[in-house]
This record gives C-alpha cells, structure tokens and sequence, in this order.
C-alpha cells in the first residue's frame, strides 16, 4: 500500500531535507518514492512543505490530496494540513513551539519536544532527525538499520554531524516505538 | 506628544513582504516620502517589475501597473505619452533593468522620456533565488556563479555610468541605503529625480545600491556593511548627470 | 518624554534599528514572537532622543517616533 | 466620392477616425505605411506616435497606455509579432483593450515578405503562453479593413480585450477606393473605470497586474476569462456566405484568398460545378456552428480549406464539420499567391 | 542502484550524458535548477554555460552554437518561452537540431509559478510565425523525462528540427529515484556537414540562412519542412495504453496529469467502471492513428481529455476522434493540481 | 603587369545587390581584405544581420550565418564560445545593433566575448525603406520622422561611446568611409579589431559612418560629403578604447 | 468584363505612379479599381511593377495571372511577362529603351518612343503619362476628359508641371486613338 | 602603361571613382549602359598611376587596377 506524508514547517526547520531522508530511506528499503516540496517565492521568509510517497509499485501520483501521516512542525502548518490527513492516520506534533492540542480525534497523535531531544543528543539543529526516529519508529517504514546509510549520504560532506545525527534518530526511534 | 517619523501615507496598509532586513522596504519608503512631499497623491501612477518588488503593486498607495519583466521602461513611455500631466515612476531591479531590460531603459533615457526611475542594485537576482545579475561582483559566488563570478562571465555592468553617455537623460545619480547618512542623500536624489519630472526636464534615474541578506547569505546588518564595503567600490556613488 | 513604537506585526527581527540607534537603545526580544514566527525587536529604555534614525533605516516601517513637545 | 488608399494607410486612417490616439510600432516590411502614415497623422489630431527601439518595447508600451485607459495600438508582420507574444499573453491577462495588426508575410523564420496567412495559429490558438485569445478579424477587401478596425476599438474596450486585424501583404499594399467612416468624437467615448488614470488612492486605487501567484486566484481569473471567450463566441461571429445554399463543394477561406477563392466559384459555376464560399470573417470566434450546419446539408458533398498556408485554419474547419463531411485542403506557402486558376484547376483534377 | 534526483537537476545530467555541451539560459522559476546545475556542471565536462542577458539572447546563442555543429540546449518557463518565440521560429526555418526544456506554470501574463499544461497549443501548433513544428514530448515521470533527454539530441540531429520536452512545476521539482543512462563518447556524435564549423570556403561554404526571398524558394523550404514533419508522423509518434482494451471511458492525458489519472484509472475500475487511460507521449507529432482507432472500438464510449488548461489538447483528441464518439473535457488551470479523486467525482458525477 | 588592387578572395563573385553607390560595399571589401592578410581563409564564421547587409551571406566567401534583427551578438556568442579556435565577426546595421538589439551588443560587450563586430551606421533603415534610426541625426527627415527628428523623438544614440564605459570591451574605434584617406583609417581599425579577435583579447568594434544614397535622397557622392560635414560632428571619429 | 493591366520597368520609371492613374481615371469613370504594388527590397535599384484591375463590380482577385494589357517600360520586364499576356490582349511597348520586336503574334503591339515623345512635350519625366495617353487612346479605359482630374489630383502639389504632363497625355492619346 | 579595369557587369555607375580619381581619368559613360541598366564607369586616358584611389572607393568592388612593373 502507498504511503503518503506531508512534512511541514518554517522555511529554516530542515522541512525539506526531514522529506528527503525519509525518501533515501525508503529507496534503500527496495521501494519507489517521490518527494515533492512546495516552491517559489511564498517560501520567502515564510513555510515551506513537501509531501513524499512510497509504495511498492511505480508511483502514480506524487500530489498529495489527504496524507496517511502529517508532520508539523510549526503551527501555521498545523493548521493547513491537519484536517486533511486521513481518518486513522497519524499526526507527529512538534511540541516544542506548537502549544495546542490537535482538535481531532479520529487520528493517531504523537507530541514530540523536539527541541529538547535535539538539544539532549547534542545538536539544536537535528529537531528534524528527530521526527524522523519518531515516524520510523512508529511506522517501520524503513527499517532502523539503513538509517545510517542515509544520514551518511545526506551529511557525506560533514561527517563530525553524523554521531549527533545518529543520537538523535535514535532517541526519536525509541519514542516512536513506544507509541507504537 | 508629536510624531517625529512615521509610515507613509503614500504607502498602503499591506505589510511588505520582503525577507527580514531587505532594503528594498527603506527604497519604498524614501519613494512614498518623496510622493507625499511633492504633494502627489491622487496624481501618481506608478509600475512594478518583475522581481522582488514585483508585489509593490500591494505597497504604493497610488495606481500601479505590474509590467512584464525588463519592461517597465517600455510601460512608462505609453502611460506617460498618453498621461503627461501624471508622475509617472518604475521600480525596477538589477535583472529587470540592466539585463532583459538593456534595450528599453537605454532607449527610453535616450529619447529623454519624462518620468522617474528607481533602480534597486542588489547585486542578485532576488526573486528567482540567487542567480547571477549583470551587477553581480567579480569573484562573488551565486547559484548560477558558484565558483565565483569570473572571466567567462564577465564584468558588472554598470548602467547609470552607461547612460550617462546619453544626451537624453537630465538627471542620473547612484546612491546607497547602508546607512542613515546614505539613506538622507539617498532621499534627497530620488526628490530631485521626481522634481525634475514635475518640471518637465525629462528622463531621471537614481540607483539605489541595496541588499539581499537572503541570497548573499548574511544577516541584515553584515549586508549593509558588504554594501559600504564592497560594491560601492565597484559602483561608485554619485551623481552622473545633472541638467 | 520621547519614545519609539514598534509594531509588533511588522516588525521582522532584522535588528536593523538594533544596530543603528546610536544610543543602543533597542533590542532583540528573547521570547516574543509575532504571529509571523519573527523574534521582533523592543525598546529598552526611556532615553531616546527622537532622532528617528531606528525608524529612517527599518525597512519594514515598523517603528513610529513620538517625541515630547517643547512646553 | 470614394477616395483610393492603399491598405495600410486606409487602416491607420480608420484607426485615427475609430479615436485611437496613441501608436507605438517598429519597422517591417510589409506594414511600414502603417506608422509612417501616423508619424505624419497623430500630430495632426493631438496624438501619441512613437517609433519603439523594438516589437517587444512596442506591445508593452501599448500595454502601459491601454493601461491607463487610451486607445491605443501597434502594428507589425509576422517576426515581430512573434517577438510580441509574451506581451500579447500579459494584455490578455490584464484584459487591456487594444488593437492589434499584424499583415502576415511569409515564414518561418526572416522568410520573404510576400503575403502568406501562416500565423493562424499563432493569432488564433494563442502564440504566448497560457490559455487566452484575441478577438481576431480576418477581412478581405480594404473596405472591410476599415470598417473593422473603426468597430475593433470598441470591441475591445466592451471586452477589454486585444483585436487582431490579421491581413498580408496584399491587403497592405492594394489600393482600392474606399468609403473612410466619420471621424468619432473622443469626448464621447465612455470613461474606464478600471484605467490607471493617476487619481487613484487607498480604496479607489488600480492596479493593473497579472501576477496572481495563489492558485486559487489564477484559476478564477483564467475561469472569468473563459466566460468572456463564450461570450464572444455567442455575439462576436461574423461570417459570409457564397452560393452555399445548394453548393457541393464548399470552399473555406478568410482574407486575400476569399476574394479570389469567390472569382473561383463563379468559374466553376459557369462549368456547371456546384461550388460555394463561406467565409470566416472573425478567426476567432470561429465560426463553427454555422459551417456545422453546411455540413448537415444534404446538398453539401465536401469542404475545401483554401489557405496562404501548409494547412492551418482547415484544423479549426475539421473541428467544425465533425466528421460530417470530408475536409479537404488546398495550400500555398511562400507568396506565391494563389490564383481563381489554381482553385479551379484544382478541383478539376480532384473531381 | 537508483539515485534520488530532482527532475530538473535529472534532466541536465541526461543532457550532459548525451553529449550536450552548450547551454544558454536565464532564470526563471520553476526550472532555476536546470542552468544552477549546468554551471557547476559544464566545466566539469569542457562545456559551455552561459547565462544569458535574456530569453530571446538565449534562444539566438542556441541557433549560433547549433549552426555551428554544437549539442546545444536551452530551458525556461512558459513568459520565457513566449519571448523565445522569433527565434524558435528561425531555427526550425534554418533546420538546426537543439533541444528546448518548457516547465510550463500558470499563465497567462506572469501567473502563478505552480504546474500547468497552458503552453500547450503553443508548443505544438507553433507559438511563432509560419509553419513549422517541433517535435515535443510531454514526459510524465523523471526517469521517463531522463530517457526522453537521453534520446532527444540524436532526434533533433537526424531531422534536424528542434525537439521540445514539455514538462510543468511538478516534473521539475519532484525527487524520484532514477536510473541514469551512460555518457555518451562524443567523438561517437556523426559530424554535421551541413554546420558552419568555419572551414568553409567557394565551393564549401555552408550558409545557415532563413531569408527565402524568393517565393519558389520559400515554397521549396516550407515543403521540405512539411515532408520532415510527415516522416516524424510515421515514425515518431509514441504514446501508452493502459487498460484501454476494454474500456468504456478513455481518458487522454499527458504528462504529470497521466499518472494522476492513471491512479483514477485504478480507482474508477474497482468501483466497476471500465476506465482506461491514453497517454500521448509525444505530443507532435500526435498519436492520431491510435486513438482514432479506439473510437472505432465497439467497447468505447466516450473520451475525457484532461489537462490542466482550460482545454487545448482536448483539440487534436477531437481532430483524432474525427465525430466517432464523443469527447468530452475536464480540466484544472491556476495551479490546483488535480486529484484522482478530482477525476473519480467528475466521472462519477458525469455518468 | 602586376594587379595593384583586385577584389579580394574573401569575396565570392556574387555580384553585391547594394544601392549604387551604398558604402555597404567598402566596408565589405575592407573586412574581406582583412581576412585575407590575416590568413582567415577556411577559418572564419560570419554573421549577417537583419538589415540591407541580410544578403552578406552570398557576399563573403566564408561560412556564414544569418541571423534574427538584432541577435548577431547572441548568435556570435554561442557560436564562438562552441568554437573558441575561430574567427567570428558579426556584421551590424544600426537599426539591428542600436535599436532592437541593444542589449545583446551591450552584454556581449560586457562579458568580453572574443569576437568582432562591424557596425554600420548610416543614420538610417534602409532595408525597410528610411524608417528613423536610433543614429538618426536631430533634424533629419525620414519617412517616421516626416518632419525631421526632433524632441519627442529623442537624440542619436552614440553606442561606441556607450559600450566604452562597460570594462568588457578591448578596442572600440569609430571610422569613416567618406574619403580615401578615412577608408585606409578604417581598414587599419578593422585589422586591428580582427588581431584582436586572433590575440584572445576579446571584444572588439568598429563603428564606420556609412551612407544610404538611396534612403537619404542624394546622389552617392553628396553622401558621402554628408558623412564627411553632418555625421561626423555628431559621432566623432576616434579610438574609444584600447587596451 | 475586368481589365487587367500590368506595367512594369524600372524602379524611375514612375511605373507606380503610372498605375495609380489609370485607378484614378477608373474611379472618376464609377468604377472598381485595385491597384497592387510589387514591394520589398528587390524593388532596390532594380525592377518595379503593379498590377491594375477595373470593373464594373467589387474585384474578387487584384492578382492577376494572365493580364489583359501589359505596358513594358523596360527589357526585363517584357521579358518576364511577355508571355503571360492573354491571347489577343494588347503590350505596349517603351521603345525608347526596348530594341527587340515582340516574339509573338497573338497580341495587339504598339511601340511607342516614349522618351522622344515626352521631351517634346517639354518634360522627360512624362514619359509613363505618355503611356497612360496611349493605353486611354486605344481602349477608352476612361474618359479622356476626366484626365484632367487625374493629373491635378496626382500633382496636386505641384500645379505647374500640370500642363506638360497634360500635353504628354494628349500626345500619347493620339497614338493610341490611331492605333485603335 | 598602368590603367584600371572596370568590370562592366558590376558598376553600378555611382560615380564614386570618377569623384575621387585625383587626375580625373574616369568619366560616367553617356552611351554604355549594362545589363542592369546602370549606365556605368569607363576610364579616358592613359595617364594612370594606379595609385588605386577609384578602386579602394568603389563600393563594388568593380575595379581592377594593373600596375607597368619596373624594368
Ligand atoms: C520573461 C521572464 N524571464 C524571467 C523571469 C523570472 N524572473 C523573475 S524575477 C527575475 C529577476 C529578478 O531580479 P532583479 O530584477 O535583480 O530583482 P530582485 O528580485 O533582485 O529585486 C527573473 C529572472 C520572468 N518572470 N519573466
Ligand atoms: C523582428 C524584426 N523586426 C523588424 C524587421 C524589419 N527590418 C528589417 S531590416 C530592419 C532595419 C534595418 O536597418 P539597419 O539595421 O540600420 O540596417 P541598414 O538596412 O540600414 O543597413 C528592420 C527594422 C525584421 N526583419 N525583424
Ligand atoms: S530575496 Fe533578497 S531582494 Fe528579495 S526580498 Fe529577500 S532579501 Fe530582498
Ligand atoms: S529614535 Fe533615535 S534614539 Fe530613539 S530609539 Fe530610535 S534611534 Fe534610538
Ligand atoms: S528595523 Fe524594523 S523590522 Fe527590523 S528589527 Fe527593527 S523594528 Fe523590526
Ligand atoms: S537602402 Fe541604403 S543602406 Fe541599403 S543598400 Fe541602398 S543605399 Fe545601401
Ligand atoms: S588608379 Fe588612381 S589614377 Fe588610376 S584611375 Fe584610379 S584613381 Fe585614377
Ligand atoms: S565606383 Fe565602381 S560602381 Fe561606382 S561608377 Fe566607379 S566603377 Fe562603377
Ligand atoms: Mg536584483
Ligand atoms: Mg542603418
């Protein structure tokens, strides 16, 4: 079955590099994927999105109507985004400078201090590796193992990052697994 | 209690949309300020670009016409032609002007049109994400100069000494924002540049050299000293025809 | 007395004023946010001048100058 | 008494008489009588001739005037009006009101200067980026040309929209005697409210602008002028018709090739050969729901796109016909004009 | 294994391993990392990248460096192809091969920057003067875009033609992982005798010229250009049939809209209605043929072209399906990319 | 008998199709004439422009390309940047380097590209039939300015002059063909910006003031008398650049 | 029934000019004319022609195939539409300047010493008005009275070349009238 | 004896040579015209100094000038 997710946030919150490396990983687990980011000059100062698939099978659209899972990582994406995900689906919540409760209840929620997490596994600015450990370890949609090999390729020309990295999906993972 | 400085009124309620610390906001507002002093308002027509000001049509408190990219010469001569009692100004960027544009804003200087430009050096292409401008440094890396603007791509025009060849043009000055000493003669350029317009001497153009914190990837205030520092070496300020 | 204010919507933490009040008399907040996400800028003192240059050189024309009349 | 003009400077004429009052064009072969006869007129009526550094200054300098509420226009042939695409797509965007000729000369490319009718497409499908059209005029005498362009100004102010007047050489460069229409009184032409005339503020401002960056908004403006398309389409078709009532070859062609396509049909007729003209006088619209019921006639055996071109116009007949009937096409492209000769031997052969 | 690329960056590197070694360009949005990627990439391989003054330099330093013999290519988006338009035109006058990347967004005017399928007619019924064609391909995934560039410069060499790739926002911005073909042996690429390398003297001169001054000249070219566009009919056309065999309701789509509505498709079939999907490839020359002879399938019942324009490809599927069966329209345009879901209702509601 | 002067080699026996007396012609044979003594021979592309010069293609006896109104610097451009061991001239009128090609002269200029261009200003359009230039003198009479040039109409742009202040451009000379003494003055110009070209300098330009016997309505003699006593007050002969 | 004429010569010839008045003379006679130019840089030192239609109804062609009268002014052009000329149809011939017998007998011929002529009606440059006598002379196209119109319309500017002009037509008529 | 060559096919009779020659040897022809029609160049004398002024002035290339060599 495809996998749809939109990840969104402010233009600095590594919104579209959190899509990417869900899309290495599910290259590096054998399946197709598209990665898709919004664009143009709205991303000027303001959010910035990107909706991946995954499936088995070639992907047929990489257009996003009602996602199986939503990222938010700030509120303003929150509230575009929210009441679109699918019935059941799951929403991780950046609690960290998102303060409300998500209004519905027909959906699977995970709050996530990613702030405090990032700063704990060394590195403010892994806050999206974060929600990564918590999405892979809530979903299994790739397996843990071939984290390495993606944040090796995305950071292959800052290796000193990659041990902090690696904290931090773990320390994500683990959440996700409870939540499972 | 009396108010010492505030907006415009000949700017409108709509918050600009430039990234945090971009100048074009100080350029809009010496513009909106002049437009108030020479007692415009209700008699301006004015036109957008394409380019980071392109949504000026939002901010000017006048009539606004957003033109087709490097036009805005070419748009002024007609509503100015048909309208020659109505200021009539262009907003233009270093793309839009001194690029796709060469054509229109040398020939519309040389036939001495009357009206009023404002051109923003900002070194960059704004509004497309960094790629090189004709004003773009030697040596200054952008998305489409990644090692640095070299020979290949040869040197940065600089326009208002261009046009200074020209006998159509009355008045042509490049100025900076970089600091309230620079944005007080920035203004007092782009009055004289509207005043001459009122009293019919013809063509007028003031360069503005500007910033994009975003592009050149530095916070605003680095920005304002890169302008200080770097390109008013290469683009020396000035006045470069008066008369 | 003379004071700035600065609105707090149009305000986006370039901390250009910051750098050019001569008196250093702005700052950068450390935990107010606008509704855009921007860390914005206060005033932090009751000194000012009215020289207007914050407001001369704030892109945004965030910053409105009162200054006290002369009685 | 009728006066002899030649096409282009009937048409500048016409234009001045319909209350344009500001030209901007570029020099090309074969409509240079076109600005140099405003160069010399506009003065002399109070208006606005300027001679642009190029095509693509020209339409946007006309796009600024119409812009700020003048009747304006611009004139050229087949490579400049090329140049004038992405400014064509802007004024449609902007629905600015303005007149546009272009006397099609023979491409691709520089290509040669004798009359040739292969820019239909670019006139009629939309040579510029996005969905838009022009309303465009095809006539086939110099008489007709000025009475098109006095109307053309008015059409395009009451559908804000560009006219094209799509001639060729031949129409530019005949001489024909003419009846030239009244001179209108500019007083009487009604005010635009949506110009930029300067006294805008706050509320009352105009903006002229075709940035519309939030979809949304893209697609109402692209959905508003969809509407103004149908509009034309139900108001706007002119057409005539030419011994079709009983014809069985139907011949379809616009501009210098129906009048001559007509002297064919006499011809053929005193041969005993039932053949019929009808004749597209809008482009676009076309007029397809009338050449639809042509080909529901019993009598009608077959349609002949005749065209200055490899094939262009006969697309928009197919779509017309349906299937109904066989379209058939019958071309020359390079300036050599077709003759009444040609299109009778032609049939002939095919019979 | 498969990279992850974006379809912009994708397509320069196709480029590059096909032997593509000139590139002129200038920005536009949303195909910026097309010449981003050649100007750290070119002189990596010994090529040039010149970032242009404009859209129209751009397209006349293609027409010198393909002149001269060079792999050469340039890209845009839908106002940057309109002001390429003149120069389109001459190139496929003069027969120089290159390759032209349009990543269409809304229009008209200067729109939105979102995807759209509005450039269509101009692509394929030629947005400049004359006649003439390109041959054009409407790719719908990257790897499909990444083949097509592959293949493209061997095309626009045999024919001598310029070869457009018709994409839209979402081709150029989406990351899929591809497989990359191998780079291609220049010294391989048949030397072009016909090119001004500048050896030329007396009787070896070769002159690139589109001034056809003399009508049977112009007549000689514009046949000539005719028959090419002939021979790419025969042999060029290329299009997918998915579930076609049986259907009911045939949608005709291309592009970034095919894979969506092949998902409909899907859809549509386990709900119990026999959809099928016809996917045009290329775009000139159209797969005419093909889809006429589905019209003439007993099992189909109509035909829903769909696009994100407000209907210009719905054109040539009419043309194709010649009255056989109707052929109905569903389209989007602004931005507002449509959904499988967008184009189950519809069907559903149409029914 | 020795042959003192015969028509160059460079030249094909096309007959040129020139007005009588069209100094088209002189300037053909001194660019020929260069390429001779250059020893260019097999080694050349030209570009012919959209204007009475179109039809060069027949006349040099070289490879040669035509090109769209205005573009032959772009065209230059690609070609030469895919040819870098060849000689490339774009061959120029007024009209097509002035007017609707300005910003491809100034960009090329600009980037410095490594070719020459011979630039024909005759104050006019002949081509088309005496439409006004952008070199059109102030007060001279063509069928777009019937009553000869004037404000509305701005003034003669001066192009050499203007591409002096960009830092691309190596030589940039403006000559005559009025007289012989000028027409040796010329040749020695063009070589000039054809060594140039051979030496990687880069740009190079020649500006010659030309006639159009035909368009300016005087016998070819009386023309040239007016390059000689009108043109040349206005567009001074000289060496703009050199370096 | 139409008349169709084409005149050709060189570009001084004032065979435009010419053209124009024998439209002119059409439309004081009530009845349709096109007068259509050739046009284009060709006409540059070199060749120059148009073609004239009149009739008693609107002009479906103003391009004419196979004319009914031809008025060479000049070699190349006798040679480039000699043979165009309906059978039967009349070629008036520019003596002055064509040596050559015209190679065919299907059509009604007259020479005429146009040069000679005009200067004895005191003006070289009415050489093509000497034509325009002689083709009014022979077939009555227009009314020899409404010449007098014509030539003040056409020199309207200049009324003092109106006499010699009007002589040349009358000497032109003449011949015209004898060789009917 | 130097003299000039005037191909006769190519004058166009402008008259630029017979201008220029500084001993005036050329004269328009009053009689001979071309196939084009021009009535062209023709050379009167024997006194030429093939200085090559008329040839280096003649738009079209239409002159040859030959030169006695030396003994
Ligand atoms: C014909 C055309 N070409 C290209 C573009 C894309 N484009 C938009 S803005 C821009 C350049 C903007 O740069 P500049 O003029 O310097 O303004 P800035 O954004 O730096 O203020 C470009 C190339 C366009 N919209 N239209
Ligand atoms: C795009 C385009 N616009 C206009 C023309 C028409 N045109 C042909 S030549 C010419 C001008 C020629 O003048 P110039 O460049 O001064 O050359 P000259 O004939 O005087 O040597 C023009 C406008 C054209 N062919 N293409
Ligand atoms: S991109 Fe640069 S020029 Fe544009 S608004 Fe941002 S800082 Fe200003
Ligand atoms: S008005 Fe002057 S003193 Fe007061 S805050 Fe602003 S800059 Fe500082
Ligand atoms: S300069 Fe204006 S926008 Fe910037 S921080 Fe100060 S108040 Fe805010
Ligand atoms: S029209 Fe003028 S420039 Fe052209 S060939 Fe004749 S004289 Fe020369
Ligand atoms: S070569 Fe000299 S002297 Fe002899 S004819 Fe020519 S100009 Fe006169
Ligand atoms: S200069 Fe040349 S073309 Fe002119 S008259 Fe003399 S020989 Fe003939
Ligand atoms: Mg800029
Ligand atoms: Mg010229």
């Amino acid at each position: 079955m495809d996998k749809s997710i939109i990840i969104a946030g402010f233009g600095g919150q590594g919104i579209l590099s959190l899509g990417q490396m869900i899309a290495y990983g599910a290259i590096h687990s054998n399946k197709e994927v598209s990665w898709l980011p919004s664009y143009g000059p709205e991303m000027r100062g303001g959010t910035s999105n990107c909706s991946v698939v995954i499936s088995e099978k070639p992907i047929a659209s990489p257009v996003i109507s009602s996602p199986d899972c939503l990222i938010a990582m700030n509120k303003p994406s929150m509230t575009k985004f929210l009441y679109s995900v699918k019935k059941g689906g799951l929403v991780l919540v950046n609690q960290s400078i998102i303060n409300d409760e998500v209004a519905r209840d027909d959906v699977d929620v995970i709050y996530v201090d990613t702030s405090n997490i990032a700063e704990e596994a060394g590195n403010l600015k892994t806050a999206n590796i974060v929600m990564l450990g918590v999405l892979v370890g809530k979903t299994n949609i790739f397996t843990k193992e071939s984290i390495e090999n993606v944040i090796g390729e995305v950071f292959a020309t800052k290796p000193k990052v990659i041990p902090c990295n690696i904290t931090a999906f773990n320390m994500g993972y683990e959440i996700g697994v409870k939540n499972r | 209690m009396s108010v010492v400085y505030k907006k415009s009124k000949m700017l409108t309620n709509v918050p600009l949309n430039y990234c945090p610390g971009c100048t074009h906001g100080i350029v809009h507002k010496l513009v909106a300020e002049t437009l108030e002093e020479i007692n415009a308002e209700g008699n301006v027509i004015g036109i957008a670009p394409v380019g980071c000001a392109v949504f000026a049509y939002d901010f000017f408190n006048c009539d606004m016409q957003q033109v087709a990219h490097g036009r805005a010469p070419a748009c002024a001569t007609g509503i100015k032609r048909c309208n020659p009692d109505k200021i009539v100004f262009a907003y233009q960027g270093d793309g839009d002007i001194a690029s796709i544009g060469t054509a229109e804003i040398v020939h519309a200087a040389a036939r001495g049109e009357n009206f009023t430009v404002v051109f923003i050096n900002n070194a960059i292409y704004g509004m497309t994400g960094g790629q090189m401008a004709p004003t773009t440094l030697v040596g200054q890396k952008t998305t489409t100069s990644p090692f640095g603007r070299g020979k290949m791509q040869g040197n940065p025009i600089k326009l208002t000494e261009m046009l200074a060849t020209l006998d159509g043009p009355s008045y042509l000055a490049r100025v900076s924002v970089s600091d309230p000493a620079n944005v007080r003669k920035a203004k007092k350029a782009i009055k004289k540049a509207f005043e001459n317009q009122v009293n019919g001497k013809g063509f007028s153009m003031v360069e503005v050299l500007s910033t994009c914190p975003t592009n050149w990837h530095m916070t605003p205030v680095q920005a304002l000293d890169f302008v200080k520092n770097e390109m008013t070496k290469v683009f020396p300020l000035g006045v470069y025809k008066d008369c | 007395m003379s004071t700035i204010y600065i609105d707090k919507e149009l305000c986006k933490g370039c901390a250009v004023c910051v750098s050019f009040c001569p008196l250093k008399l702005i700052n950068m907040s450390d935990h107010d946010v606008n509704a855009s996400g921007y860390a914005i800028a206060e005033m932090n003192s009751d000194s000012c001048t009215a020289c207007a240059i914050c407001a001369m050189m704030c892109p945004d024309s965030a910053i409105t100058v009162v200054k006290e009349d002369k009685k | 008494m009728k006066v002899l003009m030649k096409g282009n400077e009937a048409i500048a004429e016409a234009a001045v008489r319909a209350g344009c009052r500001a030209f901007f064009g570029y020099p090309i072969t074969p409509q240079n009588e076109i600005p140099e006869y405003f160069s010399r007129r506009m003065p002399e009526v109070g208006g606005v001739f300027v001679q642009a550094e190029s095509e693509v200054s020209a339409i946007n300098m006309v796009y600024g005037a119409a812009g700020s509420g003048a009747r304006v226009m611009t004139s050229s042939s087949s490579p400049g009006i090329s140049l004038k695409q992405e400014g064509i797509s802007y004024i449609c965007a902007a629905e600015l009101p303005c007149v546009i000729v272009n006397m099609v000369r023979g491409g691709p490319g520089l290509g040669g200067i004798l009359p040739a009718q292969s820019d239909y497409f670019q006139a009629v499908k939309g040579g510029g980026h996005g969905d838009y059209r022009m309303l465009v005029y095809g006539p086939s005498t110099v008489q007709e040309a000025v009475d098109i362009m006095y109307e053309a100004f008015d059409k395009a102010d009451k559908y804000r929209i560009p006219v094209m007047i799509l001639g060729d050489g031949v129409l530019g460069q005949i001489m024909e005697a003419i009846e030239l229409p009244e001179m209108v009184d500019i007083q009487t032409i009604p005010k635009k409210e949506w110009a930029t005339d300067g006294t805008g503020v706050g509320e009352s401002r105009r903006v002229i602008n075709t940035l519309k960056i939030k979809p949304e908004v893209l697609e109402e403006v692209n959905n508003r002028l969809a509407d103004k398309y149908k509009s034309l389409s139900k108001h706007e078709v002119r057409y005539e018709q030419y011994r079709t009532e009983d014809a069985e070859i139907i011949f379809v062609a616009y501009g210098t090739v129906a009048r001559i396509s007509k002297s064919a049909v006499d011809t053929l007729r005193d041969k005993g050969i039932k053949a019929g003209l009808f004749r597209p006088i809008t482009l676009y619209p076309f007029p397809s729901d009338p050449l639809l019921s042509l080909s529901k006639l019993r009598s009608s055996k077959k349609f002949l796109a005749i065209e200055l071109s490899m094939g262009q116009m006969v697309e928009d007949v197919r779509l017309a016909v349906n299937g109904n009937k066989p379209v058939d096409f019958f071309g020359k492209v390079g300036g050599i004009i077709i003759t009444p000769d040609d299109i009778v031997n032609y049939v002939i052969k095919e019979k």
